[in-house]
């Protein structure tokens, strides 16, 4: 069985060499072609998850050594796989939704007549993302993670000619960059520690080195998290990743990459639960981000901005749950699959606007849409439900376990991370609601002459159905007698948080929030007309709108500093370095000028010269004996 | 009181039993290459007075050549014979060493001037004219530049052949100078061979001006320090009673075995043995020219003819330096520690001097004078080591350096334009695109010059500095390096003017040499490559001259 | 015993150097016959090359392999002795895979200029490529010689060849026009010819010191290097600490310019702007290598204790070199000197690993110096190509590239991206296991270097997006995709880019029983982790741990 | 008498003609210095040769005399040609090469 393992990897890699080294001949078959290794590598996932079951929880876990990659000294990194209940549960996420994605974009990007590179960046980015969660050690892991960012990179600026798009691509790999430079020294920390940076080997001997060094690994590898899943402060590029099409932005940037980070943390459980202080980090940003990342989706009004901001936010939940240990990493992961299924389908249904709409993407110009495109509002509206939390859909199920895990962390610290969280249930509430009715209620804010909505084709609303059905479905599914939480726990270990407030308050709190942020967001948007130009608005708004002002701080520090520092490096370079030399060959010529003086063409002068010489000479001579 | 009595019974002996003066012995097999070339160069007069002119260029061609040639096989036969090791000895009443060093030297100088005279010859360079092809010397030496007489003579297609003959004398001094094996010989030898030099220089076919001036400026330089070198030789005969190498030397280093009286007076006094040790010194290091004795070197090799000042910069130096060498090892090694760290002196600023000065000619000929102080310098770096391997060292970079001097002074010769040679730097440029084979062959002596490993200029200056730190002087050494960091500046920059920049328009054109100038060249060539590829033989050979006898 | 057998690492020198005079010789008319004539001696060489690397067995007790003996220069101690361990052979292996590529992108850039007149005594077609020969061969002896002096020699000739190639060989009409284009290339060929030479030079005197010192205290002077180094551990031959650390000075110095190192380095944008790309390769990815490697044999083998007096200002070094050379990298304006300090943080990178002295920080830095090679070579020589097509150097003139000639955009970011060390290309496991080796030992520093890969990302993505995305230039528009001959250079390249950075045993098998003779000769070793862990191999069951102090008391 | 005051004078001599040739412009003048001062060399020869009651010195000085009169012969002609192309026999003007 454990040789399937790499055929999962195979799979998509092979697609993408096709595709990519193809050339032209391929283009009429491109999109087929990459849509059959996804779907070849989700039915090999399907195998051996059913292989899995049929197993006992110990012994679930398959190993797969291809051989050993870099071997130095006593430095060992093997190319192997190791896929446990964790691994499964994204192998699974990944090329279900991911075969699904690629179905939709076959729909989605029929008159780009870049389509064949763009199935093959497609599948370039499942073959990265499955090794990203197989790996057995990190540093495999490691080339998985930069492989992600690189899919990333290319399909953010997929659409090359505009100069935005370019941009966008660079900002995130950067900011990828930073995160990744935590990741390598975190490994190479490890491997001083440890001898080895081995899932196996590492998580197990945490238990032997101080604590310090953990935290130190712990910070840093929530630095790389951070800079995957879009936590603050590396939170700054995912707002605009949404140049990228919008099934990427569906698949990466919603579904599966950006939640790599959640994986990551989950992975290393073993090292935070011994470095609390690391923990507290986690749970931190996780805070703060679900915060941040809500008000902004609070104030965009581009549809993907906004589904971007509520991304970053969800995604914060999850950080959140990872902080809290055992009693919160099964939820995150489960929230992270949830999320999954109606984060991709929101983004599925905003693309489906968008193709009906001239890829127009201001919900300002959008307006009572839900009778033009059904299928995509019905979609649309129960992937809203889910993440609002409505009772019985999947967000409800996990979002609310995480409020409550957050509410057991204890003490002053688990009432306001529950709080946090609870704000962020309201807020959410509000955001979605915001972008529901500004998208398929209310008047039409769009001129009929221009544009004609329309609803998508099959090939583009099937995903978009199964997908609502998971999103539906799949929190309930999950929890039938923890059904969800006693799969992983093998992996993650399981403990239950005994929170000072009881389950039931927690939810009814949750319930009263949601409808609260319901209700504001149907005053403001449902009642009154909106307006087609954007409102000044408060202050608070506008700083939203601008992402909290956070871009503007990189790029006075960061942009402006980096170019006025390489500016003077690149004169001193000239000026200082290059000059002391050329200098000291000038001064070489200048004395050679002025030696030559003494050559003054007459004899007698020459004959003084030579008679001083001797003088010289003879004057030097005696002195040697000091006669 | 004393004094007078021993010069009287002078007197008596000398009336007395004049049978009892020895009568002098000559071993004129052991002097035969000396006397060969001196022996040549009076028949070159004969046949200067007695053969009509049309044949005299081909007689002295030949004359020169011949006994040039039969004068080194001469060397090559003493040296066969074990002179140069177990059977070396003092020739002519102790007036001349046949021994390693000086065999070594003789045939170097031998070879070098058998190359020169090929030089001297070419005939195809300049333009016929009036039908007569000419070399580089003038009609009519003694005629006013571009008067009547010079025109009459040009017309009727005079050549100065007096210059082959004028060349085997200064050979000969040169062969003698250093083999001199007491002071009076060494000044005798200076002379014959600084004389014949003196007139050469004066000699050019074109710009007369300066060849005149180059001569004045040369002769009264070289009189002039050999009043010097002639005071210094007086006050140590005066300190030491003789002008033998060995008898100063015992003196020197208290060894002399019966002190009469009259000597000890002046023996005590260190004083005439340091100034006059000094002033020989700076004869021998003018003719070597040697910061700051080294003013003469740049006009005089700018001014005289071309394939003369080849044949200057390689014998001179090497004649020189043999004198040098044997003065500083057997003469005066009891005053070792007097004389090395001035020499230390000396060969520093001669380094650095004619590196940095170099850096800013604008003529070939020039520049080619200061790399030549520059090059006297490291070459002084190598007596200094004052160990055997010194020796050697020095004696195979005199070896190196004169085959490359000759070959890069033939390349001059060769780049022409209206006024005769181009020597102006902006002349050279483009040289590279327009006859490449020649820039190459250029360039190859310059980076031998500047001491690029894979050439003879490399192994040279290795030799020398190996010596030099093996005695100690390692500074000197990193000076050295220093200096000819430098000093490749400027080659380098002559290879960027042929190579690297466009040729002008009005450009010197390359003039297509005869076979004589070619073998010059191309021995050059491939002495260069050959002593810089496997240089293992030729640094046996050195190695086993390296031993003065005494 | 070796004499007798054939004279493999000769020939391998000897086959380009013969190529070389013999293309050299070919007649004005005969351009293309030149071409090839020099192709296939490069491809010959490369054959003999692999024979090299199949003949060495890595396993083996002795450090060098393939040896080769004779007298050469008695009186200078100097004998003609080749010999090559695993670093030497993934080296020349290197060199001679390079060189064909850089003949074949180079195809056209020493034709004569159209309208040019023609003189038949003028050559440089076949002068351009005779040197790329002649380089070729004095790299690799300098590559296989086991004696100092032998090496020094051809370290120094080398300078001839490349001073010409650089100065008498540019990119076509630079910006400013054809004059002013030939007096920067020859300021260019001056600067790189100088500052190598003063190195050279400098060298030569420490050279000369350790003749000396050898002659004084073993008799006889001696410069092989086995020698010496047996000598000095037998404890024949005692270096006093001031001698060691001079001689030292002089030697790494010279290597130090021909890195280049900073603050020494401002020769190489010069000379690599100014050259023509496929010599700008020459330069950075085959000649520059000998400094490194020359560190890495010479160096630390014949003065440890110097060597490790020296490491923390040399590693200060090199770890400026590596920020400066990225910040700098990202101020530029020009694509080929964009490049060129890109290399300069690269060199850094290298010298780091090897002054690290942990095994995964020299193994990574020969890694580094193979990777480095093809990475560089594979983006330069595009960059070459994108350069004849628009005539400019100068990132400005170019946008939307990607748009018209996808593929040579797509080759162009792969270049780029095993510049900034992508994992799953070459660079990246050279990179990171240059990183780990400073790291155990130096953490602090380790950290700093790792801000490297950043600045990497930024300045090869500045580049990309600036060239290759964003509307299409008017001057752009016509551009044509890579030819065929274009192409074959490219894609062995980039395969072997993929295939080395998925499956680098071959290369590390090679390397490390060098790496390790080094680092036992400097006297070091690795630092030990602080956990003792009884690793499964590569197994995700947990293995238990025990702490050090446990791990001591149970012997 | 003591011959040592005869060194003196030899030294005087050989200053003054060095002093000369620095001093005087014309051709001829400085030649004649030079002869000064190998005359001068030629009294210490003959002094130290009575000092030390040897032979040398004298013959020396005779070898001298021969070398000065070849010096004159060729001096001379050199001084002379270039007389006749510049009608100047001033040792200054014979500078066009310099630096």
């Amino acid at each position: 069985m454990e040789n399937l393992i790499a055929l999962l990897v195979a799979a998509p890699l092979v697609g993408a060499a096709l595709l990519l080294c193809g050339g032209r001949r391929l283009d009429r078959a491109g999109h087929w072609i990459g849509s059959l290794f996804a779907v070849a590598s989700f039915a090999v996932a399907v195998v051996l998850f059913a292989d899995m079951l049929g197993k006992s929880a110990e012994h679930r876990a398959l190993h797969q050594h291809l051989f050993s990659w870099i071997p130095v000294g006593g430095f060992r990194a093997d190319l192997a796989f190791q896929l446990d209940q964790l691994s499964m549960t994204f192998v699974l996420l990944i090329t279900g939704v991911g075969s699904l994605i690629h179905i939709y974009s076959i729909g989605y990007m029929e008159h780009d007549e870049r389509r064949r590179r763009f199935f093959g960046y497609l599948n370039l980015f499942l073959a990265a993302m499955l090794l990203l969660v197989l790996a057995d050690n990190y540093l495999l892991l490691y080339v998985g993670w930069e492989g992600v960012g690189l899919a990333s990179y290319l399909l953010i600026g997929f659409w090359q000619h505009k100069p935005s798009a370019a941009t966008a691509a660079k900002k995130a790999f950067l900011v990828n960059r930073v995160g990744d430079m935590g990741l390598s020294i975190a490994i190479m920390l490890m491997f001083t520690t440890f001898g080895t940076f081995a899932f196996g080997p590492v998580l197990a001997s945490t238990g032997a080195t101080g604590e310090g060094r953990l935290t130190a690994i712990g910070l840093l590898l929530l630095l790389a998290a951070c800079g995957k899943s879009a936590q603050v402060p590396l939170q700054s590029w995912l707002g605009d990743a949404m140049e990228g099409p919008t099934p990427v932005s569906a698949l990466i940037h919603a579904a599966t990459m950006v939640t790599a980070g959640v994986y990551l943390i989950t992975r290393s459980g073993a090292i935070f639960n011994a470095a609390p202080d690391a923990q507290t980090a986690v749970v931190a940003v996780g805070a703060v981000t679900l915060l941040f990342g809500a008000i902004v989706g609070c104030a965009k009004d581009d549809i993907k901005k906004a589904l971007a901001g509520s991304t970053m936010s969800q995604i914060g939940y999850m950080v959140l749950a990872a902080g809290l240990g055992p009693i919160g990493y099964a939820f995150a992961i489960m929230h992270l699959v949830t999320h999954g299924f109606f984060k991709a389908g929101l983004f599925l249904g905003a693309g489906s606007v968008m193709h009906g709409m001239n890829d127009e993407v201001d919900m300002r110009r959008y307006g009572g849409l839900r009778t033009h495109m059904p299928i995509t509002f019905v979609t649309f509206g129960l992937g809203y439900l889910a993440i609002i939390g409505f009772p019985g859909l999947s967000g409800f199920f996990s979002k609310d376990k995480i409020i409550e895990a957050a509410f057991a962390r204890g003490g002053t610290e688990g009432w306001v991370l529950g709080g946090a969280a609870l704000l962020g249930a309201a807020i959410t509430a509000f955001y979605m609601t915001r972008v529901m009715l500004m998208t398929f209620f209310g008047e039409r804010r769009w001129d009929p002459e221009e544009v004609h909505p329309h609803e998508s084709p099959k090939v583009m609303t099937i995903p978009m159905i199964v997908l609502a059905v998971g999103s539906v479905f799949a929190g309930g599914l999950f929890s039938i007698n923890e059904a969800f939480v006693t799969w992983l726990e093998p992996v993650t270990s399981f403990a239950h948080g005994h929170s000072p407030v009881s389950a039931g308050a927690v939810t009814a709190a949750t319930m009263v929030v949601l409808l609260i942020g319901v209700g504001i967001a149907w005053r403001m948007y449902g009642r009154k007309e909106v307006p087609a130009v954007a409102p000044r608005g408060s202050l608070l708004t506008r700083a939203a709108r601008r992402d909290l002002l956070q871009d503007d701080f990189n790029h006075v520090v960061l942009v402006r500093g980096g170019e006025h520092l390489t500016r003077t490096l690149v004169y001193l370079d000239h000026s200082l370095v290059d000059g002391a030399v050329n200098g000291t060959a000038a001064s070489m010529g200048g004395l050679s000028g002025r030696l030559r003086q003494l050559q003054t063409g007459f004899v007698r002068s020459y004959a003084v010269q030579m008679l001083g010489g001797a003088a010289v000479l003879v004057a030097a001579t005696l002195l040697m004996r000091g006669v | 009181m004393s004094s007078v009595a021993s010069v009287h019974s002078l007197w008596t002996v000398a009336a007395g039993a004049p049978d009892r003066i020895p009568a002098p012995r000559i071993e004129y097999a052991q002097l035969s290459p000396t006397l060969i070339v001196l022996g040549a160069a009076v028949v070159g007069i004969v046949i200067e007075a007695f053969l009509p002119r049309r044949s005299r260029y081909y007689a002295q061609l030949l004359l020169s050549v011949v006994s040039l040639a039969a004068a080194f096989a001469a060397v090559i036969g003493l040296a066969a014979g074990g002179f140069g090791s177990s059977k070396a000895h003092l020739a002519a009443m102790g007036a001349i060493a046949v021994d390693g060093p000086a065999l070594f030297l003789q045939g170097t100088i031998l070879l070098v001037s058998l190359i020169a005279v090929f030089t001297f010859a070419e005939r195809r360079l300049d333009p016929a004219a009036h039908g007569n092809r000419v070399d580089s010397f003038a009609a009519q030496p003694a005629a006013v530049p571009g008067g009547t007489a010079e025109q009459a003579a040009v017309k009727a297609g005079f050549t100065t052949t007096e210059v082959f003959p004028i060349l085997l004398f200064a050979v000969g001094g040169m062969l003698i100078f250093p083999a001199a094996n007491d002071l009076l010989t060494l000044f005798i030898a200076l002379e014959v061979f600084s004389l014949p030099l003196y007139i050469l220089c004066a000699l050019a076919r074109r710009q007369r001006l300066l060849s005149q001036e180059s001569a004045v400026k040369y002769f009264l330089l070289g009189a002039f320090s050999s009043a010097f070198l002639l005071f210094g030789v007086a006050l140590l005969y005066g300190y030491a009673g003789t002008v033998t190498y060995a008898g100063i030397a015992e003196v020197v280093s208290d060894g002399a075995k019966q002190i009469d009286p009259a000597l000890a007076g002046t023996m005590g006094n260190d004083a005439l043995l340091l100034i006059g040790g000094a002033l020989l010194l700076m004869g021998l290091l003018f003719k070597v020219g040697a910061v700051p004795f080294h003013m003469w070197t740049p006009d005089v090799y700018q001014g005289a003819p071309t394939p003369v000042t080849g044949f200057m910069a390689a014998a001179t130096k090497v004649a020189a330096f043999g004198a040098l060498l044997r003065l500083l090892y057997v003469v005066l090694p009891g005053m070792r520690w007097d004389w090395r760290p001035v020499m230390w002196g000396v060969a520093i600023i001669t380094m650095l001097g004619g590196a940095i000065i170099a850096i800013t000619q604008t003529d070939i000929k020039r520049l080619l004078a200061y790399s030549s102080i520059a090059h006297a310098g490291f070459i002084l770096a190598g007596v200094i080591a004052a160990s055997r391997d010194g020796i050697s060292s020095v004696l195979f970079y005199l070896a190196a350096y004169s085959f490359v001097t000759l070959g890069a002074f033939a390349v001059v010769t060769l780049v022409r334009d209206a006024g005769g040679e181009a020597t102006h730097l902006s002349k050279w440029a483009g040289l590279g695109r327009r006859s490449p084979l020649v820039a190459a062959v250029f360039a190859v002596f310059l980076l031998a010059f500047a001491g690029i490993p894979l050439t003879s200029g490399f192994a040279g200056k290795f030799a020398v500095f190996k010596a030099a730190a093996e005695s100690g002087a390692g500074w000197l050494v990193v000076v050295g390096v220093i200096s000819s960091a430098i000093a490749a500046f400027f080659y380098i920059r002559v290879i960027v003017l042929m190579f690297f920049s466009e040729p002008k328009t009005d450009g010197p054109t390359v003039a297509v040499p005869s076979a004589l100038t070619s073998t010059a060249i191309a021995v050059g060539v491939a002495a260069t490559l050959v002593l810089g590829l496997a240089p293992q033989y030729f640094l046996d050979l050195a190695g086993q001259a390296g031993v003065f006898i005494r | 015993m070796a004499d007798l057998s054939f004279p493999l690492l000769t020939a391998t020198a000897a086959v380009p150097a013969v190529g070389a005079i013999a293309t050299a010789a070919v007649p004005a008319a005969k351009r293309t016959a030149a071409k090839w004539l020099a192709l296939l001696c490069s491809l010959a060489t490369l054959g003999l090359a692999l024979v090299i690397a199949f003949r060495f067995r890595p396993g083996a007790k002795e450090p060098f392999q393939l040896t080769e003996s004779h007298a050469w220069i008695r009186d200078f101690g100097v004998r003609y002795d080749l010999g090559v361990d695993g670093i030497a052979v993934a080296l020349i292996a290197l060199t001679a895979l390079l060189i064909p590529f850089v003949i074949l992108a180079g195809w056209h850039d020493a034709d004569p200029l159209e309208g040019a007149t023609p003189n038949h005594r003028w050559r440089p077609t076949q002068g351009f490529f005779a040197l790329i020969l002649a380089v070729e061969a004095m790299v690799v002896i300098s590559f296989e010689a086991t004696d100092v002096f032998l090496f020094y020699i051809f370290f120094e000739a080398m300078l001839i060849p490349m001073y010409f190639l650089i100065g008498g060989f540019g990119d076509r009409a630079g910006p400013h026009g054809e004059e002013q284009a030939a007096t920067q290339r020859s300021y260019a060929a001056v600067k790189f010819l100088l500052y190598n030479l003063v190195g050279g030079l400098i060298m030569l005197a420490a050279v000369i010191g350790l003749y000396a010192v050898t002659a004084h205290q073993l008799g006889a002077g001696t410069f092989s290097l086995q020698q010496i180094v047996e000598a000095r551990a037998s404890g024949q031959l005692t270096l006093g600490t001031g001698t060691e650390r001079l001689l030292f000075l002089g030697f790494f110095f010279a290597f130090a310019v021909k890195a280049p190192l900073w603050p020494l380095h401002t020769w190489l944008p010069n000379a690599m702007g100014e050259a023509t790309s496929p010599v700008a390769v020459l330069i950075t990815a085959v000649v520059d290598k000998v400094g490194t490697f020359a560190m890495l044999r010479f160096c630390l083998q014949l003065f440890p204790a110097a060597s490790s007096w020296a490491t923390p200002v040399i590693l200060v070094l090199a770890l400026i070199s590596i920020v400066y050379g990225a910040l700098l990298a990202v101020g530029q304006r020009d694509i080929k000197r964009l490049i060129a300090y890109a290399s300069i943080s690269h060199f850094g990178f290298i010298i780091l690993g090897i002054f690290a002295m942990t095994s995964q920080g020299q193994g990574g830095a020969t890694l580094y110096m193979v990777n480095h090679g093809i990475s560089t070579a594979a983006l330069m020589l595009v960059a070459g190509f994108l350069i004849s097509r628009r005539g400019s150097r100068l990132i400005a003139d170019y946008g939307g590239v990607q748009k018209v000639a996808p593929v040579l955009a797509g080759t162009f970011l792969v270049g780029g991206l095993a510049t900034l060390s992508l994992p799953g290309l070459a660079p990246f496991i050279s990179e990171f296991l240059v990183l780990v080796g400073t790291f155990s030992r130096y953490p602090a520093i380790g950290v700093i270097a790792t801000f490297g890969i950043v600045l990497a990302a930024l300045y090869v993505l500045v580049l990309y997006q600036r060239t290759m995305t964003g509307p299409v230039k008017a001057e752009v528009g016509g551009m044509h995709d890579l030819k065929v001959r274009e192409l074959v250079v490219v894609a062995p390249l980039i395969a072997l880019l993929l295939f080395l950075g998925v499956y680098p045993k071959p290369l590390t098998d090679i390397v490390n029983p060098a790496v390790g003779h080094t680092l036992s000769v400097v006297d070091k070793k690795d630092p030990k982790p602080t956990v003792q862990v009884n690793a499964v191999p590569g197994h995700g069951r947990p293995g238990q741990a025990v702490r050090d102090q446990d791990v001591e008391a149970a012997k | 008498m003591n011959p040592v005051y005869y060194l003196y004078l030899a030294a005087l001599l050989f200053t003054i003609g060095a002093a000369g040739v620095l001093i005087r412009r014309n051709a001829i003048v400085v030649f004649m210095c030079i002869e000064l001062m190998l005359n001068a060399c030629n009294l210490a020869f003959v002094t130290f040769s009575r000092m030390h009651g040897n032979l040398d010195g004298q013959i020396i000085a005779f070898f001298t005399m021969v070398v000065a009169a070849a010096e004159v012969v060729v001096g001379l002609a050199i001084i002379v040609s270039i007389f006749r192309t510049r009608h100047t026999a001033s040792v200054d003007d014979a500078s066009l090469m310099k630096l």
